[in-house]
């Protein structure tokens, strides 16, 4: 003890003379940091309500709620994040986590109240003040828990395709598949989107985890068509998925293409809990997918099921619609195969007639009918029977059969869905040059974008704004589109623009086949006049209630010929639907 | 004399707002000191008043009542008997033969009656409190009463108005330069009466939570705070008198005593605590042994 | 040592304030703020800053005392732990009127990050009257000092009476606190 | 306890302990006869709680069980599952996590500088320290958007890049502490009564070190160089250059030293770090967090904290959840085992300076 | 790795595993351990005892204590595991070895239950206070549902499936 250490402390004192650097909060403000984690705000907009947020909170401080004026609509549930600040930690793995990152934090900190029950919020929609600003925490899409970026398909090369009927799209691999199903976030969302409300998170999340044999068994609780499916569902659930909004949505058909893909045998796979048979019989009009749905789970039910079927093969339209490199044949079979091993009576080549139908509705206590719609809208414009017109449906059904078709050199599809697409795409693969012509733009076709992408790689040309005029002969066996051009005209807010011809101007096309796919119709010539009758009819489509029952006690329809979407997942979901209101049918307590 | 009871009080109550003015300068100074802007130099008053006005519910007996009495009446006492302005009649206080003697006795009278109501309380931190207070006294009041020994001496007074008086004729008599080594006793066992930091070991909030006050609130507090800020006033006005000169007006007396109260605060944020009984063994030598030197130089002067 | 109770072991009476002095007396508590230097919970960590250079509570008149006998305010800095929550009853009840109750954080709110804890409570307005509730994990210097001047506009205004709840409502409170203080060795009342 | 002996409670509602933890005592006079530590006032059952959350939600929970420095745990926490998860993470988030968790050692040390002052009752360099440790806050805050709790260091690398400027800035605040630091010293480390009341304070057998697990600052101020980033380097450690400081004291006085040079020492890998921070990305994609499953399997992994050795032991049974998560903070046995031992024979008055100088650190001993 | 080897010849060894160049995972009985960890001590070099952990096995009915000891030369650290039955945790106090244990003992008996003869302390609260319920940190103690019984919830969550929600909705859209 020195006395150097007795005086160098008393050095501190040269503190006084130094400004003090006390910061005068509260009297003046004090901001925080730019990405400081202060409290949360949410663009209602932008959210759609998927609940990630919930899911992810640790301290369970975020629940959903309904909020006045927020309606649930296409992809979005209608909930919007609460918060309560008296569990919140402030970590922000709520942000982190939003898909479309509508929910993010200010910089914004201070809240003091007097009671305790001031401090649960719903953020953008409880006015506190702060929601504008701009400062504070937000999601960097790159660096987040969220993964917005789909793992690519690997497809054949457009030039390899026109080869070849084989099937353009490769399948994931393993690991692949299991890195794209662990994308999902498992909102849920997307059961609003499927009309067959399949298990989606539940399958894709057993996919992830390698789960495959419990994820087919979880997408044949109601869909035993799931292959198909994978291949070729319109997947109108990936245009709800949460993901979809800011980066790709999970893709969830090649998840399922994957996961059935995997298994040859599904009797092995799929474990079946059949019912006591009962002694009740049902016949079913059409083995497309609704009729083999129904048959599956009604055969499951311990019903006695017969199907009956006009076609040599059963699938319906999948059979005759789709082109085999899409969908190829031994997929149909494998999973035709196992509903039929279900012990479903299948009658092959038997068009039901009005004598039939007759017969069918004494044989059995129910009758379900899923014709699908086989004969083809025409163009409405002169020479239209012009032998060179073909219709695509007739055209697909005949290539699928391989019976033999002529379509030459050079064709033209008028039309712009699918079956337009896939006329055009086998067009290409017999070396026909294509050029699809279609009344509205390219962003109105209601052919799946990844359709009219593919068409385009193989070398199709899609022309715009097209409007048939007649059909004319021309020399050398081919035929002439005299055709106008439209323009677009508006129709308001909310309704898509409508083609209208400019009059005066004329154009022709000189080609080998002009194929017609501008939809199909129902061919109801079947019902006899005493059911006929009975049975309401709404534009071209036959009426059911929620049950699938049509006005006549009994006869149930579904698929195309009763709904207006006209694809194999709402003919599905038809199926199964109309199977629980036969099965309330025959026990006599329809609601 | 009632008058001068009259003038008394009213010095008095001068006395404890200087004290809390000054408490209040030294919150501040500390604050600078800690790079931060402190409180007002007011706080002290608010702080009182409202310990003033507090309830208070905790009963311990009546020595427990009347100890924050017993430290006001000798912080008082104290105070009403150092002339805070020379040949003044009115700030002149009851200065008397020989009352440094008394002096020095009720300084330790405000500590025991503390002792007492302290230990009243039952908390086992006031106890410890208060043996640390009792032996620190023991510690500081040795050099200072060699130091007022060397001033008796030499003035050969016993009052402080002697000494004061012995002081007149420039800054050269005062005491703390005709006696530097009982002058630097007296101030180093100031710091120990101050209970500035490195001697600080009675309330010790670190060691013992707030010492012997621990059970202390609201009106009793109150009390102990403005007896502490008199005490303390009244040792600055009795350092003043015996070493620096006395004062000869009000603005002088105010003068010194801050340059007195600027001492212990030199020292008191730059230390930590000695522990109790290095703070005691410090006392007896360092500034007994300095004070002895005068003491010696004294006698032998004689 | 003969074995003394040092503590009232009976229900306190009715506390009325008022009288003349009323308009000063708020005035000077709302601006000689001192705080019982009990860190209960994490939110201890912020209140150093809180009073130390950078922020200087001390400015608003605010300081930590040790012992509750002489302070005026109790935060509670966080969670509380059903031990701690003994104490700190016991440090409440030991501080003179009139008295505050400032939380800190989400977790005296409704539980924040330890809901689902079987040692921390959740409901601290249960247990203890509170003024003034702070959020945030935890909540920084300038909320807490936010905070505070949010406490002193209540005092000035004589609206921060939870003191006067506590003794009035005295039973319902011990009733709750007793729930979870299975072993209650501690005096009825100790103040 | 004899007639003589008093019983003394040293907290939890008390301004000289670290924390809200209690010490009983026996006194006779004013010397400790019997100590024992009560713990259990902050325990949360974090190790129970993590048990039923996923593994990313318990990323704002490890961060809570030292509040001082919450970087080591998340760390900590991080490698565990990266090492069972199988992730590798990019250079970049090695030097980021390096820099984040020597700038939290250094303010936790900025601020302990003080706290020794200031448990002996020297209250100016305490506001200093707590002040000073502040701007540090401000660069977390910056760089992570949380003062105290970060949740900044994740599995897979780091939450955020560092902000534009960022390395300038510390760089200045650096400075800054550096400038100041003489001034510390000249208040604390040459002061005669800090030297006069630490040397020789706490004076620990050596042969305790290894019998009972001492690590950390307690165990180099015993000449032992025991340090887990030259032991067991972790993250960007291996790379930089540094060696491990010890003193000959066991004592109060030796632990200030060693810690006073470790602010030297953090001063000077920080900007070690910041001259050699790689470019590249900071952060590896995690699996979806939601339902991140951690193969079989348990681990040990540790890093030097301020106090000594920080472990988490993790065992997954492969599930989305942990089966058990052991944090082992060096306090345990610091406060529980050595204080008990080492306060007996010692002065009431300095069972503060003892707690401080042994960073006793409740919430990590009970979690 | 030779340590490994050396424990071989002299102990029962049920299980190993090297999970780092520094960590090493050894499964014996209950037999074998204390003799085991005196042979790492003496012989091998662990002189520190890092701590002990307990790990509830409910399924197995076992719970698995880790006993995690250090070398300071080698820098190595080596995990002795041992199971016990869960029915009836009863084991020995390893605290004559290293004195830290007692604490690390009495925690693990007061979290899980286990029993550990010759401790002198393990009976005492050290964490909780007045506990009434299981050992908290077994596995069957639903900490949420105590939390909720105990210290209530102040604003109940609504708890939406928003999956059971959506497909409600479905359905209402269907019926329209």
């Amino acid at each position: 003890m020195g006395l150097k250490e007795v005086l160098k402390p008393l050095g501190a004192w040269r503190q006084v003379a130094r400004r003090p650097h006390t910061i005068l909060v509260p009297q003046r403000q004090r901001e925080a940091a730019e990405r400081y984690r202060g409290f949360h705000v949410n663009d209602l907009e932008k959210c759609i309500g998927c609940g990630t947020c919930t899911a992810v909170c640790p301290n369970d401080a975020i629940d959903m709620v309904r909020v006045p004026g927020i309606e649930p609509k296409k992809g979005d549930s209608g909930f919007r994040p609460r918060i309560d600040y008296g569990r919140c930690c402030w970590c922000g793995l709520c942000v982190d986590s939003c898909p479309t990152m509508s929910l993010r934090m200010t910089n914004e900190y201070i809240w003091i109240r007097d009671v305790p029950d001031d401090f649960v919020y719903i953020p953008g929609y409880d006015i506190k003040g702060f929601e504008n600003k701009e400062k504070g925490y937000r999601k960097e899409k790159e660096h987040s828990f969220t993964h917005y970026h789909r793992v690519p398909m690997r497809e054949l090369p457009p030039e390899e395709r026109v080869e070849t009927f084989a099937e353009v799209v490769l399948g994931y691999a393993e690991e692949e598949a299991r890195r794209e199903a662990d994308r999902c976030v498992g909102c849920g969302l997307c059961i609003a989107g499927c009309p067959d409300r399949m298990h989606i998170p539940d399958y894709i999340r057993a996919i992830a985890s390698g789960e495959y044999e419990r994820s087919v068994n979880i997408m044949y609780e109601n869909n035993p068509f799931a292959e198909l499916c994978g291949k070729v569902c319109t997947r109108r659930c990936e245009s709800y998925c949460s993901l979809g909004h800011e980066g790709d949505p999970v893709a969830i058909r090649w998840l399922k293409r994957f996961a059935t893909e995997r298994f040859s045998d599904l009797k092995q796979v799929i474990k079946v809990k059949k019912a006591e048979p009962k002694d009740k019989s049902i016949g079913i009009i059409g083995a497309g997918p609704g009729g083999l749905t129904a048959a599956y789970y009604l055969a499951l039910r311990g019903y006695r099921v017969t199907v009956y079927e006009a076609m040599p093969e059963p699938g319906g339209m999948t059979m005759a619609g789709i082109p085999k490199y899409r969908f190829p044949f031994p997929s149909l079979k494998k999973q035709v195969d196992f509903i039929l091993s279900q012990g479903v009576d299948l009658k092959l080549n038997y068009f039901v007639d009005q004598e039939r139908f007759r017969r069918l509705m004494k044989e059995h206590d129910a009758i379900y009918i899923g014709v699908g719609l086989m004969k083809p809208w025409t163009l409405g414009v002169p020479g239209e029977d012009h032998p060179n017109v073909i219709y695509a449906i007739d055209y697909l059904r005949k290539v699928n059969f391989n019976e033999p078709v002529e379509i030459g050199k050079k064709v033209v599809v008028i039309g712009g869905g699918d079956v337009a697409m896939d006329a055009a795409r086998v067009s290409r693969r017999f070396g026909a040059e294509v050029i699809i012509a279609y009344r509205r733009r390219k962003i109105d076709m209601p052919a799946d974008h990844e359709e009219i992408e593919g068409a385009e790689e193989e070398g199709v040309e899609i022309w715009e704004k097209i409007i048939p005029l007649r059909v004319e002969d021309a020399p050398e066996g081919r035929v002439k589109l005299v055709y106008g051009k439209a323009k677009m005209v508006d129709q308001g807010p909310g309704r898509r623009p409508k083609p209208v011809l400019i009059e005066g101007e004329e154009y022709e096309l000189v080609v080998d086949r002009i194929i017609v796919a501008i939809g199909q119709q129902a061919d109801l010539s079947f019902l006899p006049p005493e059911v006929a009758e009975k049975i309401e009819v709404e534009r071209g489509r036959i009426k059911v209630n929620h049950r699938q029952m049509t006005s006549y006690p009994g006869i149930f329809a579904g698929g195309d010929v009763a709904n207006r979407v006209a694809d194999a997942i709402s003919a599905i979901a038809d199926g199964l639907r109309a199977v629980k209101g036969i099965e309330l049918y025959l026990q006599g307590s329809m609601d | 004399m009632w008058s001068k009871i009259f003038y008394a009080f009213l010095t008095l109550l001068g006395g404890i707002a200087y004290g809390l003015l000054l408490g209040g300068i030294s919150r501040k100074i500390t604050a600078r000191m800690q790079n931060r802007r402190g409180p007002t130099v007011w706080q002290n008053f608010i702080d009182l008043w409202k310990l003033f006005r507090k309830k208070t519910a905790v009963s311990h007996g009546v020595m427990f009542y009347l100890a924050p009495m017993f430290r006001l009446v000798g912080g008082a006492g104290t105070f009403l008997l150092v002339p805070i302005v020379i040949d003044s009649p009115y700030l002149s206080n009851f200065s008397f033969g020989g009352d440094l003697i008394v002096i020095m006795y009720f300084m330790v009278l405000g500590c025991l009656g503390m002792a007492l109501g302290a230990a009243e309380s039952g908390h086992p931190h006031a106890p410890i409190g208060v043996t640390r207070g009792l032996s620190q006294m023991a510690g500081y009041e040795l050099p200072f009463v060699i130091s007022v020994v060397v001033l008796m001496i030499a003035d050969k007074t016993a009052t402080v108005e002697g000494i004061v008086r012995a002081q007149q004729g420039g800054i050269l008599h005062w005491h703390l330069f005709t006696h530097p080594f009982a002058a630097a006793a007296a101030f180093i066992s100031l710091l120990g009466m101050m209970t500035s930091y490195p001697f600080q070991v009675v309330l010790a909030p670190q060691e013992i939570a707030v010492g012997p006050p621990t059970e202390y609130s609201s009106t009793f507090l109150s009390y102990m705070f403005s007896g502490r800020s008199v005490f303390a006033m009244a040792k600055y006005l009795l350092f003043m008198d015996l070493f620096l000169g006395g004062a000869g007006s009000l603005l002088e007396a105010f003068a010194k005593t801050f340059l007195v109260f600027l001492w212990p605060l030199f020292i008191t944020n730059v230390f930590p605590r000695f522990r109790l009984e290095q703070s005691v063994r410090f006392f007896w030598t360092w500034p007994t042994f300095i004070g002895l030197v005068d003491l010696l130089r004294i006698s032998l002067m004689r | 040592m003969d074995k003394k109770n040092y503590f009232l072991d009976e229900k306190p009476e009715k506390l009325t304030y008022g009288g003349v002095f009323r308009k000063i007396d708020d005035w000077a508590r709302a601006r000689s703020l001192w705080v019982v230097a009990y860190g209960t919970g994490c939110g201890s960590i912020e209140l150093r800053p809180t009073f130390t250079s950078r922020f200087d509570a001390e400015r608003l008149g605010m300081r930590m005392v040790g012992t509750p006998r002489q302070a005026d305010v109790l935060i509670i800095s966080g969670y509380l732990t059903v031990k701690t929550l003994k104490r700190v009853i016991r440090v409440y009840e030991q501080m003179q009127s009139p008295k505050y109750v400032v939380a800190l954080g989400a977790c005296p709110i409704n539980g924040g990050m330890y809901y689902d804890s079987y040692n921390a409570i959740n409901q601290l307005d249960l247990y203890l009257p509170v003024d003034v509730w702070i959020t945030g994990c935890m909540p920084r210097p300038e909320a807490i000092l936010a905070g505070f001047k949010r406490l002193q506009e209540l005092i000035d205004s004589g609206r921060a009476d939870g003191w006067k709840k506590y003794i009035e409502n005295l039973d319902w409170y011990r009733e709750n606190q007793r729930k979870i203080i299975k072993n209650w060795k501690m005096p009825n009342y100790n103040w | 306890m004899s007639k003589k002996e008093v019983r003394l409670f040293i907290g939890p509602q008390h301004p000289g302990v670290t924390g809200n933890m209690s010490v009983e005592v026996l006194l006779k006079g004013d010397t400790i006869t019997w100590a024992k530590t009560h713990i259990g006032y902050l325990h949360r059952g974090f190790e129970k709680l993590m048990e039923r959350r996923i593994y990313i939600k318990s990323f704002p929970l490890v961060c809570r069980i030292c509040v001082p420095e919450p970087d080591t745990n998340e760390e900590n926490f991080a490698r565990a599952l990266e090492e069972l998860g199988g992730i590798d993470i990019p250079e970049r988030a090695k030097w980021i996590r390096t820099l984040v968790l020597e700038l939290s050692r250094l303010q936790m040390f900025i601020m302990w500088y003080g706290g020794i002052a200031g448990s002996m009752g020297l209250s100016t360099p305490v506001q200093w320290g707590i002040g000073d440790r502040d701007y540090i806050l401000d660069l977390f805050e910056e760089l992570t958007g949380g003062r105290i709790y970060h949740i900044y260091i994740m599995p897979g690398g780091v939450r955020k890049d560092l902000p534009e400027g960022f390395e300038e800035r510390v760089l200045k605040v650096m400075d800054m502490i550096e400038r100041r630091l003489p001034e510390y010293d000249e208040i604390i480390m040459e002061n005669a009564v800090v030297q006069k009341r630490l040397k020789g304070l706490a004076r620990i057998p050596k042969e305790w070190v290894d019998e009972m697990g001492l690590t950390g600052p307690v165990a180099r101020a015993c000449g032992f160089p025991y340090d887990v980033r030259k032991d067991h380097p972790y993250e960007a450690y291996p790379y930089l250059d540094f060696d491990v400081i010890t003193e000959e004291g066991c004592d109060a006085w030796a632990m200030l030293l060693v810690r006073r040079r470790e602010i030297d020492l953090s001063i000077n890998l920080i900007r070690q770090i910041i001259d050699r921070m790689p470019g590249g990305e900071f952060q590896v994609p995690l699996p979806n967090v939601l339902y991140w499953r951690i193969p079989p399997g348990e681990t040990y992994v540790k890093s030097e904290a301020t106090r000594g050795e920080f472990g988490y032991y993790v065992v997954s049974d492969g599930s989305d959840k942990p089966r058990r998560v052991h944090v082992n903070g060096p306090s345990f046995v610091h406060g529980i085992t050595l204080l008990e031992r080492l306060l007996v024979g010692q002065n009431i008055a300095d069972v503060a300076p003892i707690m401080v100088s042994l960073q006793t650190c409740p919430p990590e001993m009970e979690r | 790795m030779e340590i490994l080897e050396r424990l071989r010849e002299r102990f029962e060894v049920l299980e190993e595993k090297v999970q780092r160049d520094d960590l090493i995972f050894v499964g014996t009985t209950g037999k074998n351990l204390i003799p085991m960890l005196v042979y790492l001590k003496e012989y091998e070099g662990f002189k520190t005892l890092v701590m002990i952990s307990c790990v509830d096995w409910i399924e197995e009915g076992k719970f698995q204590l880790s006993y995690n000891l250090w070398a300071p030369k080698q820098k190595k650290n080596i995990i002795v595991k041992v199971f016990i039955d869960r029915k009836q945790p009863n084991f020995t106090t390893i605290y004559r070895i290293w004195p830290q244990a007692e604490v690390y003992e009495r925690e693990i008996h007061e979290m899980f239950g286990v029993n550990f003869e010759g401790n002198p302390t393990q009976g005492e609260e050290l964490i909780l206070e007045d506990w009434d319920d299981i050992p908290p940190m077994r596995r069957d103690f639903d900490t949420l549902k105590y939390s909720m019984e105990k210290f209530g919830e102040r604003a109940p969550k609504s708890r939406i499936n928003i999956r059971r929600e959506i497909s409600e909705q479905y359905d209402e859209w269907r019926r329209k």
